[in-house]
This record gives C-alpha cells, structure tokens and sequence, in this order.
C-alpha cells in the first residue's frame, strides 16, 4: 500500500492519538487512523472494539479525551458535526435515522442544499436513487419503505449532502443476502465515482466483496491494517476475534 | 362634620320633576357656569316635555326594557369580589322592577356639593385646613333621613314603565375580556348603561372604549381615585374619603409613627403616596414603607422590617388573595401593632375569612360593610340574604353596585328617557339618595360620591365595631384640581403627580 | 448589624427554605422519577388546603387529622390522575404539559363553582417567641421543621429502603428495571401519588397561614417552577434542597434589605443565571461531575 | 433535483400542510372572499369582534410553526405580544403628530419582541437547555415582566411622553393609522387589515414550512442528531424559527393595541400564556390551517361562553383541553381532517396499481 | 409437551421496519449450558432481548417450564425466575454495589430467601466494596456485579449476553469458572451469549449458531472446540 503524505492532497483524513473514555471505559486508546482519497476501507473488530466511538468522533458527535483529526489537511477536532458535514464529511448511523414521517422526497430535499451549491444536479445521488430503485418511491413515507430501502435511502441522505468522506456505520445490518450484495455492489461503485468511504461492518460476505483495505480494531486501538488476504490469513486477527488475545 | 340642611322635602320624583321652576330660582345664585349648565337643563327638560313629559304609563308600556349592561367578574382572579358586586346589581335591579326606588332625588342643581367652582390654578399651599375639615365647603346644608327604611314606592314597577333587563356576561377576570365584552354590550346589545369592572385596569382597559361610544359608564369600587371622565361616574370611595379619616383617627389613637404596607402597583403607590403626604400636614411621619408585588404571598421579611422599624401603627395597602396571607402569618409571629387601611375587611371580609384574632387591631374607613349596626343596615342585610343565602359577606363593593344601580334608575326616571347625554345631565343635577349606609350625594363636578363614611374597628374575636363616622365627605381632591365635568368634559385619570402639593408622590426607594 | 438582625435573618433564611421546599418537592420528585412536569401541582396544593379546611370546619376533626387527610385523599387523587391522564403521556412530555393544565383549569374553576370563592380559613396555633425587638412564629418553624423532616424522609426512602432503591433505579435505567423484575408502572403510579400526596401537605400545612380561594394553588407553583428548573430533575432531593436553600440565600437578604420587589426580581434572575450554566440544573451539575469522576476513577 | 424546478405556488400547495390541491384552493378562495365580503353584511360589532378574534391567528400560527413544526413548546408568547404592544404605545405615543408614526412603531415593536426573543433564543438553545425547561423558563420570563411592569405607575416611569401605567397599564394608545385612514377597534378598515394579517401570515408560513427551510425545520423536530449530520446548524435555525414565532406574537400584540387602545402587565401573566397553547393543542399543531380554525373558534367560544357560559368557561375550557389531548393527541381539526383524506388516497393507490 | 425448560418457536421480532429475528426456534432442557453464537448483528442480543420482553414479540411464542410467557411484560417474566444480564452489564451506576444486587430480589418471585451468601462467596471483591458506588467499578467487576445481581433472586434460567465484553483475559477466565460451578453446583440453566471461543468451549455444552435472524446451526461439544467450525460463524 502506498504510504500518503499529507502535503500531496493525497491524504483525506488522518486522525492521531484519538483517545475517548466513557464511565471507565477507555472505548477508543491512543488511535492513528490515515484515509486516502478514493480510498474504500473497511474497519472490522470485534464487539466493543470501539468501531462506533471512533465514527462518533470522526463525525464529531463525541469531542476527543485526546488526539486531533485533520480533514483535507485542516483541524477539524474543534468543528460542530454541521461544520464537518459542510466540509464534506458525512455519517451513516449505525441504526437506521430518516425522518420516518416524511416521504422519501421530503427526506432528500432536507438533506440537499446545505454547503453544496443548489443548482448544480447531483448526479451521485441521482445515480444513487435510481441504482437502488428509490426513485419511483419519493412520494412514500418513509417510515412505510423496507427496511433495506431505509438503510439505503439514510446512504443517499448522505450522498445528498456531496460528502468528500462518507462514513457507513453497518449498512447492511438486518439485510437479505441478496440486499448485502446490490449494497456492497453499490458501494464499490459509488467509491469509483471518486468517493472515500469508511465502511464498519460485521458480515464478512460484504467486506470480502468490497473491501480494497481493512483495518482491524480491538480494544479501541489498531491491531493491524492491510488487504482482506492479509487479515483473513492473519492467526492474530483470527485469535482476537475468537476471543484467545 | 357636613352635616347640612337640605331645602328639598324627602319626596317622590313626580314632586321634583314637576316643579323645575324652583330650580331654576335657586341656580340664579351660582353665577355664569350654573346659568350655562341650567340651560341645558331646560332644554333637556322641554325636549322630554314634547314628547309627553311627565312620561305616560301608555307609553312606556309599549317601550322595550332598558337594556343594563353588567360586567362582573365571576371567575378568575377578582370572583370573590365580582359576585359580590353581581348580587348587589341584582338586588337592586329586582327592587326597581317590582316598584321600589331609594328615597331621596335631587336637591337640585344647588343642591349640597356642588361647589363647582373652578379653581385658576391648582392651589399649592398646605391644604391642611381642607384636611381637617374634610373638604372644601359647601354652599347649602342637608339633613338626611334618619328613618329604617330607606326604600320608597317608585309608583311604577320599572322605569319609564319599562323594565331594567340586566345583561351580565362573564369577563372572567380577563382585561381583554372586558374589552370585547364592552364593546358587545354597546355595538350588539345596544345597552343603554354598562356598569363594570373590578380592578382598576379593568376600568382603565373599557373606559376608552366608553368615550369612543359616549356610553354611560359606572365603576362601582373603592379605588386610587382620581378619574375625570365625562362618560364615567365612580360611586366607590377614594383617598380622601378613606385615607385622610382613618389616619387622623389612627394619629390622634396611636402616635404619628407610621409603616406603610401596600401592593406594589397603581392603587397600593398612590395611595401611600396620599400617605406619605397627608402625614405631615397630620404633624405625623412615615417611617418606613414597603411595596409588595402582588404575586408574593409570603411575608418573613416584611414582618422583620416592620418589628425593626417599631412604628406606632401600620398603614395597609396590601390587596388580593396573595396578599391577605400577610395577616395570619404576621398575627402567628406576634406583630401586635394596630393597622389601618382604605380597603382590607371592608372590601375582602379577612376578618371573616381568618381565624380571630389576625385582624384583630384593625381599622379600616369604609363607605359600607355588613356590620353597619343601624336599624337601616339590618332591613338591608336581612333583604340581601333573602336573595342571595350563601353569600359569605357583603362587602362595600357591593354596596356601592346596589346604589349605583338605583342611582341610575332614579337619574333616568328625571331624565324621562334612557338617552345618555340627558341622563348624565340628570346625573349631574345633584342628586342624593338614603343608602343603606346613608346619604350619598353624586358630586356633578367630579362624577364622584360624596359618602357616608364609617370608620371600623376590628377587636380579638373579629367583632366589628364602628369607633367613629363621617355622615358626609366630598371628593374635593380633583376638584381642587380644577376638575369640573359639567363645565369642562375631560376623560383622564389624575395621579398625584400631577398635583404639585404631591411632590413627594416618588416612592422613597423600596424601603 | 445588630444580633437580633441576624437571628431575624436566619429566621426569614428558614421560613423561605420551608415554602420553597414544600412547594418544590412533590413536584420535582414527580419530575425526577416520572419525568413529567405536572403544571396542576398548584391545584393539588389547592385542594389539600381545601380538604384541611373543609374536614376541620364540617366533620370538626382535630387540625393534624385534617392534615393527614388532605395528604392521603390528594395522594390518590394524584394516583388516578396518574392512571388515567399522565399514563398516556410518558411518550410526549410536553403533551403532559398541556394535559395537565387542562386539570389545572377544571380543578380550580370546579372548586370555584361547588365551593364558592372563599373559605373560612383553620385557626393557628398562636404560640410566637421573641428575640430583641423581633417577635417569631412558633408555626413558620414548625414548618421549617416538618420541610427538613420531609427531605429526611425522602432521602431515607430513597437511600435505605427497597422501594426507593427501585425508584432510583428505575430513574437510571427502567428497561433494565424491568427486566430484573420491577413493575416500573407500578413505580411511577406510586411516585405520582407520594408527589401529589406532598402537595396535598403543602397545602394542609399552609392552610391556617393563607387565604382559601380557589385560585390559591397559584402562589406556590410559580417560586415552585423556579425550584424545579433551578434544582433541576436528576436527583429530586439533593436538587430541592440546594436549590431552595441557594435561591433562599439569593432572595432573603435582598427582600431583607431592599424589599420584597428585589427579592421577587432577584430569585426569579438567579433562575435564569442558574439555567445558562447549568442547564439540566444543580442535581444535573453534581450528576455530570459525578460521572466524570467515575470515568477518571477508573481509567 | 425537481425542487429547482418547483415554482413558488407549488411550494404553496407543498406537502407540509393539510389542504392541498384544486378542491381545498377553491374551497379557500371561496372562504377568503367570504371574509373580504363580510363587511357588506355583518354589524360593526359583529366586524369588530370577529377582528377580535383573528387578530390572535398569527400568535397561534406562530406558536403552530415552533411547537407543530420545530418541535420547541413556549409559553412565553404572550410576553412577546405584551412587549409588542408596549413597544407599539411607547413610540406611537411619542410619534403622535408625526405622519406615519404608528407604522413605525408597529415595526419597531414587532422588531422588539424578534429581538428580545433572538437574545433568549441563544440563551437557550447555545445552552442546550433540554426541551421541558424551555416552556418553564418563558414563564419565568414572563412572570419577571408582569412583576415589573406592574409596579411602574407613576411619573418617573415615563418613556418621553407616555406613562408606562403601572398595573393599571398604558391607556390612550393610538390605532394604527396609514395616510389619513384610522384602523380603530370598531372600523372596517381594522378588519380589513386584520384579515389580511391573518391570510398573509397563513399563506406565508405556509411558504416557509413548504420550502426546503421548512423541511429542514421539520427535520429538526423529528431527529435533532439526524439533521446536525446533514450539515445543518441546528442552533441557529431553531433561534431563527423562534424569532418568527415571536415577531409573529408581535404582530398580534399590536394589532391587539391598535384594537383595544389599551395594553397591561396581566396580558402577560399566567392564563393568557396558556392560551394559545390552548389553541395549537386543540386545534392540531403539525397544521397552520388547524390552528388558524382553532384560534379563530375558541376565541369565538370563549367569547360566547362568557357571554351564556357565565363562570362555566374555564371549566368546559379545561375539559376541552383535557378530552383533545386524551383522545386526539394529534389535535381535533387534524384527527378528523386525517380520517376524512383517508379513505382518498386509498383509492388514488388503487387506480394507480390497475393502471401500470 | 417437552420438559424444556425454555421453548422458543418461530420467534420473529425487532425494531422498526426490520425483523431483526426472523423466525427462531430453540429449546434449552434444565440444568443445560447453552451458548448462541454468531457474528455481530446476527440478532443474538435482540434474541435475549426478546426472551426477556424488552422487546415485544411479533410472532412466535416463548415459553418457560412448558407456560406461554409471550405475552406477559418483561417484570413479569423475571418474577417468574428469568435472570437478564444485558450485554454491556447496565449495571445502575449511581446506586452502590450492594443496591445494584438488591435490584436483583425482584427475580423470581417463587423463593423463599435470597442468595447473598453465594453471590459474595463467588465474587468476594463485591462483598468488599459493597458500599462502593458501582459506576466506579471496572468492566470486570461490572461484569460480576451484573452477574451477581441476577443471582440474588435465585432465578432457574440465566440470560447472558457477552460477559466478555470489553473485559480482560484473566477476569473472563475467572467468570467462566463462576458460570461453570453454577451450572454444575447450583443446577442453573444458563443461555448464553457468547463470541469468545475460549470461554463458549469452556463453560457450553452445545451452542446454537446464529446468522442474518435464524438459528443456522446446532453445534456440539465436539464442534465447538473444533476451532475451524467455529470461526466459520464467528471470525472474518
């Protein structure tokens, strides 16, 4: 894997020595993270890796104990999470958060037009919309979409708001096989269009069908990054996950 | 102390209206303004007498009923007083309807009180003599009826032969209330008198409304006082009625240290205001004075300021539900100084609502309350309860809407018709009736009563005794501040501001 | 500053403690466990005094039965108004809000009509002490006694029996309550009840001091809001009592010294102050720091 | 995406609101030239009344776009209108002979409240204050604002020329007034003026919850988390809404003043705060036009229970109050606006599927 | 029908839109040790959620000693002898040690006394800080206190989902020998969470495997230290 500077634009994020405790819990420890542009990486680990704290913090829902993060080169540890979605980095929750009372248009026409200009067509979402067939469901209420069509349409509330860095919190969580594919088919091509993506997932048949890097974390620290190859093939990532480290 | 001759046989209406020749004998005296006035008078006079004056019963059988507008509060803050006032309207109401009016009528235009004289210039120089006379002169004497009953046959069930219909919605305590309500009474029912209000913002929130419509208005209520208004007539009593009385009496009983409690808004500041400068010319001192906003209920540190102050007696100004905790709370913490006041136990009966003996030391100058021990009171009371059983008390404030409504009937019956510009004529002609608590006058200058004051006193068991009482005291203060209705039509309120002799009307700080 | 000033301080201190107290408490244990402001407080206040008064006047009890009366007849009343009304609104608070004011309004206009517009208030035990030229009420320091009392009660219910070992939990986590076996339902129903009960104390204790109208409830739940928001709802007892004795501090000597005008603008200023620091309120303050320091505890 | 190509009367007819589409615009236009015909029959009385009873709407709707839309309850709008309406008397007062004076001080007066209303909005919502506290502390505010103002008789508290009042409160105060034309309590001019305040608020807010703003602001009360991570800045926005439901109570306080002549501290005590809860609730407040029909009725049955209810008012008020939030949560005129469109679209599906 | 002690049929339940269980069928037989294995977000924390009741069940049925508990609530079904310990332990941070356990009396109502003795005897440390306010506590001592305040009301099932969690090597191995000598000493019927493979092989008799909401697999003891199969279900 190429190693990015930060000089050469090449780098998107890079977060150093990230630390977070909740209640005595030290959830995310000392943590360096370094995202490329274009880059699809996956972040797997166990339970209470600290997967979900770290995307807190990336998207700014959580403040650091310690570390900061640059974003495109800039400090963004201090920012509001509005101020990080306005510079292009924007969250997936783990748990499906669409405004289930309002029809997928609604949906899509709160999320468009924050810092992105309002004339230009976003051809990523429109792509989007009509790749996972949202878009001959606009006038649904959202909260009456299936469930894999909620989780698709929290991906395209994101996509809407033309993020540089999309973070997906599971996205296939509680999806059929088949949805996991068209989802991670999905994926893979939304990140050639030029988009970096985080992914944190659990199945393993979707990280294996995207995933061009992974990273493996555990107890709120890097246990190691590399090609999903490299992991699988790893004893140690092996042991943590079976719980023998 | 007014104690006064009248020149008029206590006599039915007929008698007064049908000898206008007498007055106009007796205006000839009072020079230029009464002339004016007079002749209008006549003219008023001659139009009704066109259209068949004295009134026929013929015709007045065919005349609607007279449309009485009524705005009491019946719930809400001020019910407690409002229902009272409520039922006084009614008594009085179902009196004039059966056939029974208040003796008395007018004296005629010269009749006692109305001094009318404009001063040039609002006098500065001590008023003490005034004070102590308890109002300027007045030109002619009355004696009142000392008989028990003070009901007379009108000689027609109603008025004009026509009966008083009483149209009473409910304001509900609510200044915005009473505003669309009015405007209802006036524009919808087409009433053709409206009595109304409580608290003073009640008043104030309606009487533009009335001049805007030129509608007769009555406010039935012990206040600030102060109120000029062509269209209004305020049949309460005011400062120097109350105030002046009882603190001459609580100085010359208790010593010339005074503390003033009042509630922190118009009526509690401008009557301390009165206080503050009445004491002086009293060759007494207010010491200490503190404003309460109306929305406290708890009293510690009041009581603290008072015992540290040590006054002789207490001036109270305190007002409303919140307020009346002051008593049993400074009574539990042993505050045995005596109290005095224009308004507490005559208007909110504590003394019947607390247990003895929080009031007890009190002393209030009151035009009415129920413990009035005249053989005249008691027909009145015994009346009042065969109407209205489970009222607690009959407070002055209803007292005050039961005259004010017979008042009216009588001021309408001389007018021979319900239109308003003539009956506020009638109403301006001097005219007196026998109260229950005694004569009352309405003073034409001023559109305010001259009132029988009585001065309360309150023992340990809460037993009402009156110490002493003022059968006739005019509301000179506006007209000593040139106000004259009949000549010069104003509509505002004075405040003491305005009166240069009140220069130490600003409050002293809160303490 | 003489010595009988003092003493007349701390006196004035106590008595504004004691009000704010029992006017607070029912409410903010209401707030802290069932998490709904209950805008009708007032009104069960109101109907306390009434029973006191009533119970006393009609049926001749003696005055601390009377009490006990309006504390135990206002308690179930809170329990069916728990039942029926508040129940329904554990998912909308401020729907409660609303629903109960709807309460609020039928309670005191009802009494208006059935019991007219005043009462005859209960008579008062008329012992009083001196001290310099300041006389006191033995009954304001009853009161001040019976509110410390209260909040010794509370706190040991709260801290050393099953229930309150319950209650709290459910306060912290009620799903998890639940699934150990609480009938969580069962624990609010409860709260609400003590809550309005404490109110219908207020009520019967305030009755020989105040005036019995309908709308009397009035001049307790203003400077009970203010407690509350001030105290804030994470530890209802803790909350009420450092906010009464901090707003007492903050209004006593300014009533004192400059008027009760002062002490009235004061207290109600020292809310929003309070409220701009602290928004989730002092008992919300010491809970953050508590937890902070359960995570610096361990790490 | 097609909001670009929405013109602005199909942002008008948008899905934020209850009525859409031909039948409710005619039914509408028809409603409205009712009211603009209304003076050609009614009494003056009857004008002044019923401008009485709209000149509250845009408080309600106010109240309809913070509570209904942005998910923040206040029951502090009364203070906003009561500072309106003392803003208003103070300059006008003092503007008497200067021509145009009462327009500008309608302007600063509603700016007062907007303003008063800005200063609170970042006291709160930059402080996170949690939502049940917000409606508390408004009644603080107001409470601290009827306490002042009531003790303020006399003359040195004067503004120029105009007494503040004390409780008593400020009287003689000018109706608004455009050229030569006076738009007193009992004119029909104020009526016109009044029901044009009424539609145009109705209509513009109608606008602004049918915009992408008004989506957002939607947004805000369904999911506050959800809606920062779309990048937008809550705080602000909820600051924003809060200061037009302000500036719309100002609205209200002075057409109330200009009405009434008359303005007091009790406008903003206890009771008249709930009120137009009272209105939002009952009527529905996820609806302007909900509210806008709930305002103008319950002040229409307030008013004729206190002229036949007597002292039943409050109570069959608080009953109303109660049975709405019991048994429709949603607020009446919604629930049953809701069950009548129901069966509607059913159908429209239906022929929808026949037809692929 | 069987002596199960737990019998689950066709469960299906979650939130939302999305049946996160979509049809689940288990039975543990009295005095059994089960383990649910599976992935992250296979549904087994909503299974033990639903068993409990904090979750409603859509369709299927759950019963205990052969009675329907489908549709009582949550407290209910602990009253009748169901032990929860959740995964991330929610102990009750403000109360102290000794009122976290005392929580745990509501459990099983059918008792006559409770369990102190046993709980303090198992996890000394909680007697020792039995005053100590447990949100001050460690993962691990978390993790015991959670345990010991099932304990207390002598339940006859124990949930358990993840004790593992975010907890230190030699504190698990500690925790899987409590659950082992109350699944062999006090008879304790224990369903239980698991993705340490460690402690699944040391403490299961058979587990269950779990994937996408269905139970996929009925592993046995010998399955379950063949490490391959194991981390077939469970590793990347």
């Amino acid at each position: 894997m190429p190693t990015p500077s930060e000089s050469d634009g090449v780098v998107v994020l890079h977060a150093e020595n990230l630390t977070k405790s909740f209640g005595g819990i030290r959830a995310v420890d000392h943590l360096n993270l370094t995202l490329a542009r274009s880059e699809l990486r996956c972040l797997i680990g166990p339970n209470g890796a600290g997967k979900s704290t770290l995307f807190g913090l990336l998207s700014g829902l959580h403040r650091p104990d310690t570390g900061r993060i640059l974003f495109k080169g800039e400090d963004i540890t201090n920012l509001q999470p509005f101020q990080r979605v306005r510079k292009g980095l924007c969250q997936k929750f783990q748990t499906t958060r669409i405004y289930r009372s309002l029809t997928v248009a609604q949906n899509l026409l709160i999320a468009g037009g924050t810092h992105t200009s309002n004339r230009k067509k976003n051809e990523k979402l429109s792509w989007a919309l009509s790749t996972l067939g949202l878009d001959s469901e606009h006038e649904v209420s959202a909260g009456k979409l299936s469930h894999s069509h909620q989780q698709w349409l929290e991906i395209c509330l994101a996509l809407a708001t033309e993020p540089d860095l999309l973070l997906l919190d599971e996205p296939t969580a509680g999806m059929t096989p088949e949805e996991t594919a068209l989802t991670a088919q999905f994926v893979v091509n939304l990140n050639r269009q030029a988009l970096t993506v985080l992914v944190v997932e659990h199945d393993m048949a979707f990280v294996r069908y995207i995933a061009q890097s992974v990273t493996v974390l555990h107890y709120g620290r890097i246990f190691t990054e590399g090609s999903l190859d490299e992991i699988e093939s790893n004893q140690e990532v092996r042991r943590i996950y079976l719980g023998e480290s | 102390m007014n104690a006064k001759q009248c020149d008029y046989e206590a006599g039915s209406t007929g008698q007064l209206n049908s000898n206008p020749g007498s007055e106009v004998e007796h205006l000839e005296t009072d020079g230029e303004s009464r002339r004016s006035f007079l002749k209008k008078m006549i003219v008023a006079s001659a139009a009704t007498a066109v259209t068949g004056f004295p009134y026929t019963r013929a015709q007045a059988a065919e005349n609607p009923s007279i449309k009485f507008g009524l705005l009491e509060d019946r719930s809400g803050n001020f019910a407690i007083f409002g229902i009272n006032k409520w039922h006084g309207t009614q008594l009085a109401l179902k009196e004039i309807n059966e056939g029974w009016t208040l003796e008395g009528g007018v004296q005629g235009p010269g009749g006692p009180g109305v001094f009318a004289k404009v001063a040039p210039k609002p006098p500065t120089e001590n008023i003490k003599e005034i004070v102590n006379r308890g109002g300027d002169e007045t030109k002619d004497d009355t004696v009142w009826n000392e008989e028990d009953e003070y009901l007379v046959k009108s000689g027609e069930n109603g008025v004009l032969g026509r009966q008083l219909e009483l149209i009473s919605p409910d304001p509900e305590s609510d200044n915005s209330q009473f505003q669309s309500l009015a405007r209802r009474l006036i524009l919808e029912d087409k009433v053709d008198v409206i009595m109304a209000g409580f608290a003073s913002a009640e008043r104030e929130a309606i009487r533009p409304i009335m001049d805007q419509n030129k509608m007769l208005y009555f406010y039935n209520n012990q206040y600030e006082g102060g109120v000029a208004d062509k269209y209004t007539f305020c049949t309460g009593a005011i400062p120097e009625q109350q105030i002046v009385p009882v603190m001459q009496y609580m100085i010359k009983n208790f010593g010339p240290k005074i503390y003033t409690l009042a509630a922190d808004y118009n009526f509690g500041q401008l009557s301390a205001a009165w206080t503050r400068a009445m004491a002086p010319i009293l060759s007494a001192e207010v010491i200490g004075e503190e404003f309460i906003p109306l929305s406290v209920s708890q009293f510690a540190s009041s009581i603290s300021r008072i015992q540290e102050a040590k006054p002789d007696w207490l001036m109270m100004y305190i007002t409303g539900q919140n307020h009346s905790n002051y008593y049993p709370q400074a009574d539990a913490a042993g505050v045995k100084i005596p109290m005095g006041s224009s308004i507490n136990i005559a208007q909110g009966y504590e003394h019947r609502r607390f247990k003895a003996p929080a009031l007890a030391r009190f002393h209030v100058t009151a035009s009415y309350m129920e413990e009035i021990p005249t053989p005249r009171n008691r027909k009145f009371v015994e009346r009042w309860r065969k109407m209205f059983p489970d009222e607690p008390y009959m407070a002055m404030e209803g007292h005050s809407a039961y005259v004010a409504t017979h008042l009216y009937a009588k001021a309408v019956r001389l007018a021979g018709t319900t239109d308003k510009e003539t009956v506020i004529k009638a109403l301006e002609s001097g005219i007196g009736v026998e109260a229950p608590s005694g004569w009352v006058f309405m003073d034409p200058a001023t559109h305010h009563l001259s009132q029988y004051i009585r001065l309360a006193s309150c023992n340990e068991q809460h037993d009402i005794s009156f110490v002493t009482e003022w059968p006739y005291i005019e509301p000179w203060w506006t007209r000593r501040l040139g106000v004259n209705l009949v000549r010069h039509p104003e509509s505002k309120q004075y405040i003491p501001d305005e009166d240069p002799f009140f220069k130490m009307f600003k409050k002293k700080g809160k303490g | 500053m003489s010595l009988g000033y003092l003493v007349s301080l701390l006196y004035q201190y106590a008595d504004s403690i004691a009000f704010l107290l029992l006017a607070a408490l029912g409410l903010m244990i209401i707030l802290g466990v069932v998490n709904v402001i209950n805008l009708a407080h007032g009104e069960l206040i109101m109907m306390g005094a009434y029973i006191t008064t009533l119970t006393y006047h009609r049926a001749h009890l003696p005055l601390p039965l009377c009490m006990a009366l309006s504390t135990i007849g206002v308690g179930l009343f809170g329990m069916l108004l728990e039942r029926f009304v508040i129940r329904r609104f554990y998912d909308d608070k401020l729907g409660a809000l609303v629903a109960t004011w709807g309460v609020s309004l039928i309670l005191s206009q009802g009494t208006l009509l059935v019991f007219g517009p005043s009462l005859e208030s209960v008579p008062l035990a008329a012992w009083t002490f001196s001290y310099g030229r300041y006389s006191f009420g033995g009954y304001r320091l009853l009161l001040f006694v019976i509110a410390i009392a209260i909040v010794l009660i509370a706190w040991w219910v709260f801290y050393h029996t099953r229930l309150g070992v319950r209650t709290r939990a459910t306060m912290q986590n009620a799903d998890m309550a639940r699934a150990l076996g609480v009938n969580t339902r069962d624990i609010y129903l409860l709260t609400f009840g003590v809550g309005s009960a404490l109110a219908g104390l207020t009520g019967a204790l305030y009755a020989p001091t105040t005036t019995i109208v309908p709308l009397m409830g009035n001049q307790f739940v203003d400077v009970a809001f203010i407690t509350v928001v001030v105290g804030g709802g994470a530890n209802p007892i803790v909350g009420a009592l450092t906010s009464a004795a901090l707003l007492s501090l903050i209004a006593t000597p300014l009533s004192s010294t400059l008027g009760t005008f002062s002490g009235r603008i004061g207290l109600l200023i020292a809310a929003l102050v309070v409220i701009r620091f602290l928004p989730r309120g002092i008992s919300g303050y010491f809970q953050d720091i508590r937890y902070r320091r359960m995570a610096r505890g361990v790490s | 995406m097609e909001r670009e190509d929405k013109r602005w009367w199909q942002v008008l007819n948008g899905p934020q609101e209850l009525g859409r589409g031909r039948v409710f615009w005619c039914l509408f236009t028809f409603a409205a030239l009712g009211l603009l015909a209304y003076p050609f029959v009614g009494s003056v009385f009857a004008l002044s009344n019923f401008a009485n009873f709209c000149l509250y709407v845009p408080m309600g709707l106010g109240l309809a776009l913070l509570w209904g839309y942005s998910g923040v309850l206040s029951f502090g709008q009364s203070a906003f209108f009561a500072i309106a309406g003392y803003v208003y008397g103070i300059i006008s007062g003092n503007l008497l002979d200067m021509p145009g004076g009462t327009l500008l001080a309608a302007a600063g007066a509603i700016a007062a409240s907007a303003a008063i209303a800005a200063a609170f909005g970042y006291f709160v919502f930059y402080g996170q204050v949690s939502g049940w506290i917000i409606p508390l502390l408004l009644l603080v505010l107001s409470l601290i604002l009827e306490t002042f103002m009531a003790q303020t008789a006399g003359y040195q508290w004067r503004v120029g020329s105009v007494l503040l009042g004390g409780y008593n409160g400020m009287t003689n105060i000018p109706s608004l007034q455009i050229g030569s034309s006076i738009f007193g309590g009992a004119s029909i001019g104020f009526y016109y003026l009044v029901v044009s305040a009424m539609l145009i608020t109705y209509l513009g807010l109608r606008l602004l919850v049918n915009s992408h703003y008004g989506h957002v602001v939607t947004g805000i009360r369904d999911d506050v988390e959800r809606t920062r991570m779309l990048g937008y800045n809550v705080n602000l926005m909820q600051i924003q809404v809060f200061v037009v439901a302000a500036a719309l109570a100002g609205l209200s306080g002075v057409l109330y003043v200009s009405w009434g002549n008359y303005i007091n501290p009790s406008s903003m005590g206890l009771l008249p705060a709930t009120l137009p809860v009272i209105w939002t609730a009952v009527g529905g407040r996820s609806s302007l036009l909900a509210v806008l029909l709930s305002t103008v009725t319950l002040r229409w049955l307030a008013d004729s229970l206190a002229v036949k209810g007597g002292e039943y008012a409050f109570l069959i008020m608080g009953i109303l109050l109660l049975v709405t939030m019991l048994f429709f949560p949603a607020g009446i005129v919604v629930t049953l606006a809701r069950h009548w469109l129901q069966r509607k679209p059913e159908r429209r599906d239906l022929k929808k599927n026949r037809a692929p | 029908m069987s002596g199960a002690l737990l019998h689950v049929q066709n469960l299906v339940a979650g939130y939302g839109t999305a049946d996160i269980l979509q049809g689940v069928t288990l039975e543990i037989w009295p005095g059994e040790m089960v383990a649910t294995v599976g992935r992250n977000g296979v549904g087994k924390s909503t299974l033990m959620k639903t068993i409990i009741g904090l979750l409603s069940t859509r369709r299927g049925s759950i019963s205990l000693k052969g009675e329907s508990i489908t549709h009582l609530r949550a407290d209910q079904r602990a009253a009748l002898g169901i032990g929860y310990i959740p995964q991330g332990r929610e102990i009750f941070p403000e109360l102290s040690v000794e009122e976290n356990l005392m929580m745990g009396e509501t459990i099983n109502c059918a008792k006559q006394s409770f369990r102190y003795d046993l709980v303090y005897e198992y996890f000394p440390i909680l007697r020792e800080r039995r005053r100590q306010v447990a949100g001050t506590f460690s993962g691990g001592q978390q993790q015991m206190l959670a345990i010991g305040r099932a304990l207390v009301g002598r339940p006859t099932l124990l949930l358990l989902d993840e004790p593992s969690l975010g907890i230190q090597p030699s504190i698990i191995q500690e925790i899987g020998q409590a659950l082992l000598r109350l699944n062999r000493e006090e008879e304790l019927t224990i369903l239980l969470v698991e993705q340490n493979m460690r402690l699944i092989e040391h403490v299961a008799v058979r587990a269950y495997a779990m994937d996408k909401g269905r139970i996929v697999a009925n592993l046995t003891l010998e399955m379950l230290k063949d490490r391959e199969t194991l981390a077939d279900y469970l590793a990347v």
